[in-house]
């Protein structure tokens, strides 16, 4: 059985439809990524899977069982974590504040236990504090454990907000554009991240990403959206030569010159 | 016919909310600012248009006051903004909304101190002048009020939908850098919403002032007037004006139809109910973030 | 004086409590497209929010055209002829496309603007679709482009460029890079660009600069960078089979 | 300045940063406890009125300073707990602790209640909305005559923890001490609180309601949670309040009132415990100042009496004014400046705390 399974589902916002039939299914273990134009409805597919928008048609099943009557503070619960293209970090907290919020599903000490502050709650702040610290390692973020998320660069904040993701320690993420704006070489460790994501933690990747090369290295199968319909879906290499995908993103009409 | 009679009164009641209100919604629309000075400001007009006009004050022909009135305040309003939101550009929604309640406090003991505490009223040409259609006996003033406050709804909202002051406007109140980054002088933008919210404020104040008599705590009337630009959708012209109508139609039926101490809080108890079940006013004007 | 269009001189800014921009110096001769490189955080943003005033300077001056512009009001460096594209989709979220790109010819009084909004939504076709929605409701990517298009509005002299490919398809990235230099040939606009993909900044600007924890560290002209090793490796990813072991050797123990 | 050099998990969690800052704390308290051995009882009564009203201030900091939930209509819980304890004491015969315990309780329970409507509601249109309830309830206590005695209101009844007498007139010290007991534990749980996964979820739905959602924030729970709280403490603080105040109708809960708190955390700092205690402390010396300048004015002049109505508002605006202008960030801004300096003396920089130009973006957009 599919780990995800997203089927018919349309959506339409005012006249616009985002979305047409799309329909696709992701596999456990595996590192699916999401190209196309802008304005394809990548991100509305995103919002649509953690549940911040509403299809008008169609089903989204995690693990056989609909996710459709969920909300969005549910799907962190069920393993689905997810990051932001416009990054959407607390500001006003540390880098450790906010990996620590990624933890919120796991707490349980009870409200009353907080306010007194007893050992187990104690114990259970340490364990959270492994935990994120294990991401921190992941993510080499050490330099950055305790500053402000307001003054930190870019490149950073990106990084900062997968470790917010898997310090949930999710079945799957979701990563919008995890290397839109990165230098190079950040984008080169973001590569590597991504792979370790699922080669070490185990975790199923779901992405939209424009960087082909990127795409391309790590992905193991790729659906293409144009206008909100899927127009092709098949290993980099397939999507890469499929005619419509060449002129739609990437903008070629005829066989590439070399 | 008595409900008739009570609804007339009731509109232009609602017409002096509705235009509190105006101030309000200008400034939040242009600055995403919360002025709660603004009923301050009203009666500050007030007792302006009376100072000059009066035959115990300045003894100014009528109209002549009223523009005088229109112009101080107006400047009142543009000082106002040099001195005490410019520090506070950039500040959070919060400080303003605290540094204006301060300065409504300061402004009614001004008041109070040049005007004294005892209810003035306004002399004006047509007060006590009646016209009558059919059953309902309408007071010049009330008609005035009605009409005023519908012009200056109708050339607010061209103002800001039509012309390319009105849309900077916006623009800089929706995004204050990126304003600047079109070369939009967002500084000198909000000293003329500002003054356009002193000159409301004073027109308010006219009207306030002709229907009934006017004292240092009818600035505290801007709390219900805030409660009608929310009932309208913080942010939209038309709204503020329907909020002020509801409030204003809603007091004397409460009074009537359910008991005069319920008059007071009745206006509250809508704006919580439209709160509840439409949370952003009737006119919304928030949308959804992109994600 | 070297008569360039704009002349840095020894800039020093703060983004925040950080002395982001140490000590730079620049200059953007007339008609030329100039490119700063460097990773994130090294105060390429900060550098160009000093210039178009937005952040006011510790020290230093910046001219524009002759004229000493450094702690001006935004605004008045707008009228002057610079504008400023910032990174991250800066639009005015509850005006319509249309009236967003009129506020980016704000400070024109002339009559060309109706037909200046029809020359860029030829450069990008599909916000003539969405003209009368908001801003707001636009995807990324789109807003990136009302951002650009509405840059071009101002008819500038010379135009700030802070990540325009950020978010856009590698189709419109090509798309915007052609903008770029048809406004610089045909119009005669100087651009100084700030970009994450070294490759195609160099490969469409003249000149280029360095920057690194805010000073700048090297500069020539894009033929000349594009031959050093160092922008080789660092900037156009020319190592990338070793890249995997170096990581690795980034990876440290932590104190724990 | 010292450094202090973190070996272990534990030490990110404890109260507090190291011996230095705890013995300092530590002296406070005992510098507290004191006080009463040092001042007459006219000073410890007015101490004590600062006390309740920094428990009010703990209690609107929390709602407002890190759950980010602006409220103008504290007062109303103020009244909710005050009559509450009042009517459990006297009506049925509860014991001070008791009635006083459930009157928080009670008051925490209106606040979920009221919180689960509201909780759509954001920024300005709740503060508008919470300033509208505090009129509606002014007038609801008026409205319930034989329950709140109307206009003429209650008296608060005397208050005796196992046989001793703690009232506020007949023995100021031990109702201050009563008072400073509820402030010792509240600001312990609320620190506690602040250090537990409650208060990260409050602090994330300030920042980013669409991110905590992501990471699993209930929006819903975590709003009616931070109104539950925050109306816990300050209904504690409308109990006290009515000790204090001794006879108490619905014109001590106005919206003034409710417009106090919120200028007393501002004032104060928003979003640090800290500021809520320097909050209480500005708010509750202004009318003492005042008093003292107007009697100077009446010697200086040696007119009998200078009596103008609505000066202290008036000079309280104008003080708020003037704070808001100069110092934005509050008290607590001002001081953690100062000690900064101190630290790291021949070193500071003005720069470390440099205003840049900073920017607003729409709120109108959720």
């Amino acid at each position: 059985m599919s780990l995800l399974d997203v089927r018919d589902v349309t959506i339409r916002f005012g006249g616009v439809t985002a979305l047409a039939n799309v329909s696709f299914s992701v596999e456990p273990g595996e590192i699916f990524a999401i190209v196309g134009p802008n304005g394809a409805g990548k991100s509305t597919l995103f919002n649509l899977i953690s549940r911040f928008c509403e299809p008008e048609a169609g089903e989204v099943r995690l693990d056989g069982a609909s996710i459709l009557d969920r909300r969005p503070a549910d799907m962190a619960s069920l393993g689905i974590a997810r990051t932001f293209q416009n990054i959407d970090l607390f500001e006003t907290s540390t880098v450790l504040q906010n990996l620590l919020i990624g933890r919120h599903t796991r707490r349980r000490a009870s409200f009353a236990s907080q306010a007194v502050f007893s050992p187990a709650a104690r114990r259970e702040e340490i364990a959270h504090r492994e935990a994120v610290e294990r991401v921190i390692d992941f993510l080499d973020l050490h330099a950055s454990r305790e500053q402000r998320i307001a003054g930190l660069p870019y490149g950073t904040r990106k990084v900062v907000e997968v470790g917010r993701a898997l310090a949930m320690e999710p079945r799957i993420v979701l990563l919008d554009e995890p290397a839109s704006g990165l230098s190079t070489e950040e984008s080169r460790d973001m590569q590597f991240w991504i792979s370790d994501i699922r080669a070490e933690l185990g975790i199923t990747i779901l992405m939209v990403e424009h960087d082909m090369g990127l795409v391309s290295a790590v992905s193991d199968r790729v659906l293409v959206l144009a206008e909100g319909r899927v127009i092709a879906l098949g290993t980099p290499a397939e999507v890469q030569s499929h005619p419509e995908v060449l002129h739609a993103f990437l903008g070629i009409d005829r066989e590439p010159e070399a | 016919m008595e409900d008739l009679q009570l609804m007339v009164g009731g509109l232009a009641n609602g017409c002096v909310y509705g235009l509190i209100a105006l101030g309000f919604v200008l400034i939040y629309k242009a600055t995403e600012q919360v002025n709660f000075a603004q009923g301050d400001m009203m009666m500050l007009g007030a007792f302006i248009a009376i100072g000059l006009g009066n035959e115990s004050h300045g003894g100014l022909p009528f109209w002549l006051a009223c523009v005088g009135a229109v112009v101080i305040m107006a400047a009142f309003g543009m000082a106002m903004e040099r001195t005490l939101l410019r520090p506070l550009f950039g500040q959070s929604q919060i400080a303003v909304v605290i540094l204006t309640i301060a300065f409504g406090f300061v402004l009614r003991f001004i008041a109070g101190a040049i005007w004294g505490h005892d209810p003035l009223v306004m002399d004006h040409p047509i007060a006590g002048t009646h016209v009558t259609f059919g059953p309902v006996v309408l007071s010049a003033d009330e008609i005035a009020v009605i009409a005023v406050t519908v012009l200056l709804t109708g050339l607010l909202y061209l103002f800001f939908s039509r012309t390319k002051l009105g849309i900077a406007m916006q623009a800089a109140s929706q995004n204050q850098l990126a304003a600047y980054y079109m070369g939009i002088p967002v500084k000198r933008i909000h000293g003329l919403t500002w003054m356009l919210a002193g000159a409301t404020a004073a027109a308010a104040g006219i009207l306030f002032a002709a229907k009934g008599s006017v004292d240092p705590s009818a600035g505290l009337l801007g709390i219900k007037a805030f409660a009608a630009a929310v009932i309208g959708g913080f942010g939209s012209l038309p709204g503020a004006l329907l909020g002020g109508l509801i409030i204003g139609l809603v007091e004397p039926f409460a009074a009537r139809y359910v008991a005069a101490g319920y008059a007071q809080i009745a206006p509250y108890a809508v704006l919580i109910l439209v709160l509840i079940f439409r949370p952003h006013g009737l006119f919304a004007q928030v949308s959804g973030k992109k994600l | 004086m070297s008569g360039a269009l704009l002349e840095v001189r020894n800039l020093e800014s703060y983004y925040g409590p950080v002395l982001a921009i140490r000590g730079i110096s620049l200059d953007v001769q007339e008609g030329t497209i100039v490119t700063v490189l460097g990773a994130n955080g090294a105060g390429k943003t900060t550098l160009l929010k000093t210039i178009s005033g937005v952040l006011n300077p510790e020290k230093g001056a910046v001219r524009f055209a002759g004229e000493a512009i450094a702690r001006k009001e935004p605004d008045a460096i707008v009228r002057r002829g610079i504008v400023h594209v910032p990174e991250g989709r800066e639009i005015f979220p509850l005006l319509t496309v249309a009236q967003n790109l009129e506020m980016g010819a704000y400070c024109r009084a002339d009559r060309g603007i109706a037909a200046d909004i029809s020359r860029v939504v030829d450069y990008f076709p599909i916000l003539q679709e969405r003209m009368a929605q908001p801003a707001g409701t636009l995807s990324g990517g789109q807003q990136q482009m009302l951002a650009v298009a509405r840059g071009l509005m101002a008819r500038p002299k010379l135009m700030l460029l802070d990540e325009p490919s950020l978010g856009l398809s590698p189709l419109l990235v090509r798309g915007i890079f052609n903008v770029i230099r048809r406004l610089n040939q045909e119009r005669g606009i100087s651009v100084l660009l700030v970009e994450q993909n070294a490759r195609l900044a160099l490969e469409v600007a003249d000149f280029g600069y360095v920057m690194e924890t805010g000073r700048i560290v090297l500069d020539g002209s894009t033929e000349a960078l594009k031959e050093s090793r160092d922008i080789q490796e660092f900037y156009l990813g020319g190592h990338q089979n070793s890249a995997r072991g170096d990581r690795r050797w980034k990876r440290r123990k932590s104190w724990r | 300045m010292r450094v202090s050099f973190k070996t272990s998990y534990n030490h990110d969690i404890r109260l507090f940063a190291d011996g230095y800052q705890a013995s300092r704390y530590a002296a406070l308290v005992v510098l507290a406890v004191g006080l009463p051995f040092v001042l007459d009882d006219f000073l410890i009564g007015e101490v004590t009125g600062v006390l309740i009203w920094a428990i009010a201030g703990m209690g609107l900091m929390l709602l407002t300073g890190h759950a980010g939930q602006v409220s103008l209509g504290h007062a109303a819980f103020l009244a909710v707990g005050c009559y509450a304890h009042a009517i459990l004491m006297d009506r049925f015969g509860l014991p001070f602790l008791a009635s006083f315990a459930l009157a928080g309780v009670l008051t925490g329970i209106v606040g979920v209640l009221i919180a689960i409507p509201v909780f759509r509601l954001h920024g300005i249109y709740l503060a508008i909305a919470t300033l509208a309830l505090s009129m509606l309830v002014e007038d609801i206590i008026v409205l319930a005559e034989p329950w709140t005695g109307g206009v003429i209101g209650l008296t608060a009844p005397t208050i005796t923890i196992g046989g001793i007498d703690m009232d506020r007139f007949g023995s100021p010290d031990r109702f201050y001490w009563l008072c400073l007991a509820v402030v010792l534990l509240i600001t312990l749980g609320y620190r506690n609180i602040l250090r537990a996964p409650l208060g990260r979820a409050f602090v994330a739905i300030r920042d980013s309601e669409v991110s905590a959602q992501a990471m699993g924030v209930r929006l819903a729970w975590t709003k009616a949670a931070a109104f539950g709280l925050s109306c816990l403490i300050t209904g504690w603080a409308g109990a006290l309040l009515g000790h204090f105040f001794y006879t108490f109708n619905h014109e001590v809960f106005t919206v003034v009132v409710s417009i106090q708190l919120l200028l007393m955390i501002v004032i104060g700092g928003i979003g640090s415990i800290h500021g809520a205690f320097y909050g209480a402390l500005v708010v509750g010396m202004i009318p003492q100042a005042i008093n003292i300048g107007r009697d100077w004015i009446t010697q200086v002049i040696g007119t009998g009496g200078v009596a103008i109505p609505g000066l202290e508002t008036g000079v309280f605006g104008l003080i708020l004014v003037l704070f808001i202008l100069f110092e934005p960030q509050g008290v607590h801004g001002r001081i953690t400046k100062w000690r900064i300096y101190f630290e790291l003396f021949p070193f500071y920089r003005r720069d470390l705390f440099r205003r840049q130009r900073s920017y607003l973006k729409t709120e109108r957009i959720r």
